[in-house]
C-alpha cells in the first residue's frame, strides 16, 4: 500500500496534468462522485464536520491501529476535497497520520483558490482526522 | 434615462480586472462594492498632503484634516436629510451602528419583561446585537415572520406590538432576499404604540429612497463599503432627542468633556459617541463616494438598477429548475436563486472559475434559511456599474456549469 | 548606525508638503503619524486590484482579500511576537481595543467590591472605559499616582494590589511624559497579586520593546495609525486563554457561528471578537507599515530616536524660563514643556505660522495636569523621520515667537 | 456708535493690510493686550466659556437694551479673538445682537486657520453672547 508521501505526491502530479481550473474542479467532482456511498446510518450529527458553508459528514473508524474514513456532502467539490483527504489517509496506521505534514493543497494551488471559508472547513476535517489518529493509535 | 453605463464603468478601475484569465463580472455588491477612482484619488490625497489627527491640533495639518472630516459629516448629513450634523455619528459600519444603539439604548430604556422586536429576515448583524442585549436586560426577543414571498407580516408585527414594546429594528432592504420592507407604514405602527425604531438600512441607502426625516426613523445605519466607498466607515443616525437621552458607549478619547479621577463628564453630540481616533480618511472617503453617487439623479440610478433587476429576473427564470427566493411586491438589487440538483457552493465556486463573482451560503441570515427549509442560496447583488452583459454572462456562466455537471 | 534619515525622510511624500510658505516640520507624532508611500500604494492595490468582502466569499477577489487580511494577521502576531494569530484582534484603534477589555472582561470577572487599578498618567482612553465599567459594575476605581519626575509610584501600586484587584491597566509609555514605565515589573507584580493587566502600548509598540510573550501581558492594545499605518485600525492581543473566557463584546457577521430565534453561538477566535465587515484595508496596510519597519533593525530605531530626543532636551532646556515635563528615568519620544509667561496654545499657534507642527493642551491626559497643576503643554512628539533639523527648527521657531510676544 | 456691521467691515480691511499670518496674529495679540483688564471679581465660575483648550471669561451686562461686554483670557491669542468679538458686538442694541450674522470670521479666513477645537471656543463664545441678547431683550 502507498505511503501518505506517495499518495500525496500522486495527488499533486494528477492536478499537473490539468492546467485549468475548471478542469481541475472537473476532476475533483469525478472523484466525490466516484466515492462509495456513505451509508445513511452514518449520516449523524457526530460525523458532521463543522466550518463549511455545505454538510460533510466523516466517519471515522479504528482498524488494527489504521485509520479508516468515509465520508460525503453535499457539494460534490467539498465532497471532491473529502475523496482527496481519503486518498491520503484511509488505510494508514494511525501513527502515520498523526506525523504526517499535508503539502498536497500548497502543491496543486488548492489552497489559495479555496475560499478561507472553504479552507476553515477543510481544516476542520483534517482536525477532526488528526484527533481520530491519537484515539486509535492509542487503542493499539 | 441618462445613465451612461460605460462611463460609470470606467469610473471603476477594479472592473477592468482579469480572473482566472476571463474579465471580472463582479455581482457580489450586497458583500461590498467596488470603489470608484475619485474615492481611491481622494484616499490618497489625504495621506499624501494633509494626514493628520483631529479636533485637537492646533496646527494647520490637523485643520485640513479636521474641516475635510466635518465637511464629510455634512455630506451624510445631506445625503440622508438628517436635521443637523450632530445626529451624524460615524462607526466602523452598520453592525457597530447597531450594537451602539441595542447597547445605549438598552441601557436606558429596556427592561426585565419588555419586548425587543426584529424580523426573521434581518441580517445577523440586526438579529445577535438584540439577542444580547435582551438577555443581558431580561426582556423578550420578538421576531416578524415573513411569507412565501418574502413579505413581512405586518398583521403577525400588529399583534406583537404592545406597550411593552421598546424598540423595533428591521431592515428596510434584506440582504438576502431584496425585499423593500414597508419602512414607513412600519415606524409608523412601532412609533403609535410606543417603540422606537432602528432601520438597518445597509442594503437601502444605495439602491432606495434614504430621506431619514420622511422615514421618521429614530435610528438609522449603513455601511460606508457597501456606497462605494472606503472599509471601516459607517454611519449610524439618530434623532438628536434620542441621543441626547441614552448614555454613551464607549469611552475615551473625543467623547470627553472634563475627566477626573472622580468624575468625568461627555463632550456634547456627536462627540459623544466618538470615542478615540476616528478612521479619519473613512469619512472623507464616504463623502467621495456619495459625491460620485450625486452626480446623477438619484430617481435614474433607481430606475435604471430596478430595469436590470427585472431584466436578470426574467433571464434566470428561463432556466430550467432555477427557483427565485425573494418575489415581495417590493423589491431592488438582489437575484438569490438555487438550481434544482446543484449545491449553491459547487454553483459559486464554478462561476468563479469563469470570472463570475457570486456569493454563495446563508448571507449571515440564518433564520431566512430555516424558514425556507434550505441551507442556502447563490446570490447575485447588483450595483449601479453592472449592466446587462454582466446577467448575460451570468447566465450563460450557470449553462456551463450545468454542463460540467453532466446534467 | 545604519538609519539613514534623508532617505526615510524621502519615503513619506507628506514630508515635502509646504504649510504657510514654510517647509512642514512634523512634530505631531504621538497624535498621528505619517505614512510611508509603500503603505499608500498598497491602499491604492487593494482597490484598484482585490477589493471584495473576506472569510465569507466563494470567489477569486474574496479569496485574494482574505489571504492578504489573514497574512497581515500573521505580520502582526510576528511583531509583537503573539503565540498564534488567534489572539490577535483588529479593532479600530487602541481605544476601542480597552473599551472591549474593559467590558468583556468586566461582565466576566469584575464584580461589586472588586478592584479595578489605572495610573493617574493614562491617556483617558485607559480610564474612563475603566471608570465606566467601574461604575457598572459596583467596582472601586482605584489609580497610581505619580513622582515630580514622572515616574509611576510602584510603593503605592504595591499597597493598591491586594486579591480584591481584578485587573491592573497602563500605559507602556506615557504620551504626554514620555514616561517609559517598568512594564515587567508591574505586570509581575499585578499576576502575583492574581490580577490581569492589560497594557496600552500606543505610544510604545512603534519606540520600545513590544515583544508580548516577554512582557507576559495579558491584554496589548495598540493603534495602526500611530505607527506609521492607516487611520480606523487597531489591535487587541489576549491570551488564548483570556479571550476564551470572556464573553463576546459586539454581535453580528463574522462573529457568529449558528444562530435562530432561540439561541446563538459564537465562532472561534480570533473571530469572536471581530463583529461586522472589518475594516479590509486596515490590517493589509497596517502589515505594509510593519513591513517596512522590519527593514531596519529595531535597536537601531530605537538608537537613533534616543538619541534625537536627548539632543531635543539638551536643546530645549537651553531656551530661558522652558520647563521639560517629564523626566523619568526611562522616557522616549515625548518632549512636553511650558515657557513662563507664555501660554501653550499661543506657543502652537505661532509655531504653526512658521511651519513647526505640534500639539497643545492636555493630550487627553486631565488627571495627569491635574497633578502637575498646569492647563496644558506643548508637545513636540518624535518618530522615525524627524532629525535633529527638525529640533533646530523648533527651537529657533519657539525664539521667534519670544520675538513676537515682544520678550 | 458704527452699526455691527460697519465694526465687522473694519476688521475685514484691517486683517487686508496684513497678508501674512504671523503679522495677523501679532495684530490679534495687540488687540487683546490693549483690552480693559477684566476686573477679578468678574473671573468667575459662571462666567467661564467652555470648549477652549484656554479659559476664557466672558463678562456680560444689559444697559438700556444695549448689551455690554467685557472679557479675558489666559492665551492672548484667544484674547485678542474676544477682542474681535467685543469690538463687533459691545455697546450694540441687543435686537441688533439677535439678529446680526458674523461674517468676518470667514471673510478673514480666520474660521480656516483656527482650529476647530478653537472654533468651537469661539462658538461657544458667541452663542453665550447670543443667548445674553435675548435676555437683554426682554428685559427692555
Ligand atoms: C497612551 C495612549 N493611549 C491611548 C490612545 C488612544 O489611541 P486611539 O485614539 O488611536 O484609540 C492614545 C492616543 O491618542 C495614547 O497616546
Ligand atoms: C442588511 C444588512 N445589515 C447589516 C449588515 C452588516 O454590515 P457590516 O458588515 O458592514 O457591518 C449587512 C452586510 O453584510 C447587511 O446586508
Amino acid at each position: 500500500m502507498a505511503s501518505i508521501r506517495e499518495n500525496q505526491a500522486e495527488i499533486v502530479e494528477d492536478f499537473s496534468f490539468l492546467p485549468q481550473w475548471d478542469e481541475r474542479y472537473s476532476y475533483l467532482i469525478e472523484l466525490g462522485q466516484k466515492m462509495e456511498p456513505l451509508p445513511e446510518a452514518f449520516k449523524v450529527e457526530d460525523n458532521i464536520v463543522r466550518g463549511c458553508q455545505s454538510t460533510v459528514w466523516l466517519h471515522r473508524e479504528c482498524r488494527d491501529g489504521r485509520v479508516i474514513l468515509e465520508a460525503d456532502s453535499d457539494s460534490l467539490i467539498v465532497k471532491g476535497l473529502a475523496a482527496l483527504l481519503m486518498k491520503v489517509f484511509s488505510g494508514q496506521p494511525a501513527e502515520d497520520v498523526l506525523k504526517a505534514e499535508l503539502t498536497f493543497f500548497e502543491e496543486t494551488g488548492l489552497d489559495k483558490h479555496l475560499s478561507s471559508q472553504r479552507a476553515n472547513g477543510l481544516m476542520a476535517m483534517i482536525e477532526q482526522i488528526k484527533t481520530f489518529a491519537v484515539k486509535c493509535a492509542e487503542e493499539k | 434615462m441618462t445613465i451612461d453605463s460605460d462611463k460609470i464603468r470606467s469610473d471603476f478601475p477594479i472592473l477592468k480586472t482579469e480572473v482566472n484569465g476571463k474579465p471580472l463580472v463582479y455581482l457580489d455588491n450586497g458583500a461590498t462594492t467596488q470603489k470608484p477612482q475619485s474615492v481611491i484619488d481622494t484616499i490618497v490625497d489625504y495621506y499624501t498632503h494633509y494626514n493628520s489627527n483631529i479636533h485637537r491640533g492646533a496646527h494647520h495639518l490637523s485643520n485640513l484634516a479636521t474641516e475635510a472630516h466635518e465637511e464629510a459629516r455634512k455630506t451624510v448629513q445631506s445625503y440622508i436629510n438628517a436635521a443637523s450634523n450632530r445626529e451624524v455619528i460615524f462607526t466602523r459600519g452598520t453592525t457597530e451602528a447597531i450594537n451602539l444603539v441595542a447597547f445605549s439604548y438598552g441601557e436606558a430604556f429596556v427592561n426585565p419583561g419588555d419586548d425587543v422586536i426584529v424580523t426573521e429576515m434581518d441580517h445577523h448583524s440586526n438579529f445577535v446585537p438584540w439577542q444580547m442585549i435582551c438577555e443581558r436586560r431580561g426582556a423578550n426577543f420578538r421576531t416578524i415572520p415573513f411569507d412565501k414571498n418574502g413579505n413581512l407580516r405586518l398583521d403577525v408585527f400588529e399583534k406583537l406590538l404592545s406597550e411593552k414594546t421598546r424598540i423595533v429594528a428591521f431592515n428596510h432592504v434584506s440582504n438576502s432576499l431584496g425585499t423593500i420592507n414597508p419602512a414607513k407604514r412600519i415606524i409608523k405602527m412601532a412609533h403609535d404604540a410606543g417603540a422606537a425604531v432602528l432601520v438597518d438600512a445597509a442594503q437601502s441607502v444605495q439602491h432606495v429612497e434614504h430621506d431619514v426625516q420622511d422615514l421618521d426613523a429614530d435610528f438609522y445605519a449603513f455601511s460606508g463599503h457597501k456606497i462605494y466607498g472606503p472599509t471601516g466607515i459607517g454611519v449610524l443616525y439618530g434623532k438628536e432627542s434620542w441621543l441626547d437621552a441614552i448614555p454613551p458607549y464607549q469611552g475615551g478619547g473625543e467623547m470627553i468633556d472634563q475627566v477626573s479621577i472622580e468624575k468625568t463628564t461627555y463632550n456634547k453630540l456627536p462627540f459623544k459617541f466618538e470615542a478615540g481616533t476616528p478612521n479619519i480618511v473613512g469619512p472623507i472617503g464616504l463623502a467621495a463616494a456619495i459625491d460620485y453617487l450625486n452626480t446623477m439623479p438619484f430617481e435614474e440610478i433607481r430606475a435604471y438598477e430596478d430595469d436590470l433587476l427585472e431584466y436578470g429576473r426574467e433571464q434566470l427564470l428561463e432556466i430550467e429548475g432555477l427557483t427565485i427566493y425573494g418575489n415581495a411586491d417590493q423589491r431592488t438589487s438582489i437575484l438569490a436563486f438555487n438550481i434544482e440538483g446543484i449545491h449553491h457552493y459547487d454553483l459559486g465556486t464554478l462561476l468563479d472559475t469563469q470570472g463570475v463573482a457570486v456569493r454563495t451560503g446563508h448571507h449571515c441570515t440564518q433564520p431566512i434559511m430555516t424558514a425556507l427549509g434550505i441551507s442556502g442560496t447563490v446570490r447575485a447583488s447588483l450595483a449601479l456599474y453592472n449592466n446587462k452583459e454582466d446577467i448575460d454572462a451570468l447566465v450563460s456562466g450557470i449553462q456551463k456549469v450545468r454542463k460540467m455537471l453532466g446534467e
